[in-house]
């Protein structure tokens, strides 16, 4: 299973904080583009951490991976 | 709690409180920022602001930003503490201290530090005007970063 | 007292207090600077320290620096509060406190003040060692001032 | 009368902190010498101020000014 967070305008599109998912090997890339189709996210300005890190869209996700979507930062 | 250099708290901030934390007899320089809810922006009256955050990479991210401060300036103690939930009017948002034994020091590394949060720090704000309300930081005028890495936005404390 | 911008005071500061002033809802950014008593300065290990001040002058090019601000950045507002007498290890020297619109400004109007102080404010620090003692700002190795202005000098939170 | 203002190293060198001078007509710049050999004092790096505000020592006194001599200071 793969546990993804979702947060500020993502997660009042989909209406829940959280989502899981199958793990079957995915790459971080994969695994947006599988949320864009499902939900019709506009993910393109949208960074990924897997973990609590920074992940760019080639690094392949592990059973049980924690991945938050993060939409442009507002902080401060 | 008190001893935690990086926090995101639901509570208002005290900034006496995260200034002494930096507070040292080697510094003789002390700077904090405070970023409070401002009501005009380009102006449009905001009525209040929600923050919200994923809390355990934010602190992930402060303390990384506090680390490069040491790295960057040496002899630097930094504590931030960054609010979340509903805010009104002149709320504090954030308060940033930094202590170093010379002031320039002080000044530059707490300019590094806003800006740095205002980048890698998962944090949002919702605006609510009197004709609406709106998550900040992906509204449509805003350009992608083109190298993947968050990039700076206009803010209420920009 | 509580609403005077620009005071100098015998009792201990409340950084809290010089902010709050400050404080406006056009205002996003607040920044401190906070003097305190350093330790050690080149290696040499301060006791404690005195302040003196021509008080009422004092308190006039403490306006007028808050005048010059105004002048340079425009939508700022401005409080400053410098202590006298004597002071030990840790204790706060100068509060400035600087709100702005915008980030940038407030830190920028902030640095300005506190050299600004350093270079037209009235204001002598009698330095304590555990070999002496001696009023800074003319010992012998400092060059005098050229054009008849007071300059800069090595200071506790330089 | 002109009255004179003493701070910091010059107030413990006179051991005073104020001073009394007959007015006659003097700019700072002579009030100035006629001080510094009557006390010894290094004036090179002192500034002096009229009423409190800086003043040029061609700047002609007046009757009832307060002047302080202002060493060079080391506030903040």
């Amino acid at each position: 299973m793969i546990k993804i967070l979702l947060f500020a305008r993502l997660q009042e599109q989909v209406g829940k904080s959280e989502l899981r998912v199958q793990y079957s090997g995915q790459t971080v890339g994969e695994l947006k583009e599988m949320l864009q189709k499902k939900y019709n996210f506009l993910l393109d300005n949208v960074m990924v951490a897997v973990n609590e890190e920074y992940a760019f869209d080639e690094e392949k996700l592990s059973e049980n991976d924690v991945v938050a979507f993060i939409p442009p930062v507002s902080g401060g | 709690m008190m001893n935690q250099l990086f926090e995101i708290v639901r509570e208002p901030i005290e900034p006496n409180k995260v200034m002494e934390k930096v507070m040292r007899r080697e510094a003789g320089a002390v700077t904090t920022f405070i970023g409070t809810v401002r009501e005009f922006t380009k102006g449009k009256r905001t009525l209040k602001l929600e923050y919200d955050a994923y809390d355990k990479m934010a602190v992930k991210m402060l303390e990384k930003i506090g680390k490069e401060i040491e790295e960057k300036w040496g002899d630097v103690k930094v504590a931030i503490t960054h609010r979340i939930g509903m805010l009104d009017i002149l709320d504090i948002a954030v308060v940033i201290a930094v202590s170093t034994p010379h002031r320039r020091d002080a000044y530059e590394a707490n300019e590094y530090a806003i800006e740095r949060i205002k980048q890698i720090v998962p944090i949002w704000k919702k605006e609510f005007w009197e004709d609406g309300e709106q998550w900040i930081g992906d509204q449509l005028e805003t350009i992608p970063y083109p190298d993947g890495k968050p990039q700076k936005e206009g803010e209420q404390n920009d």
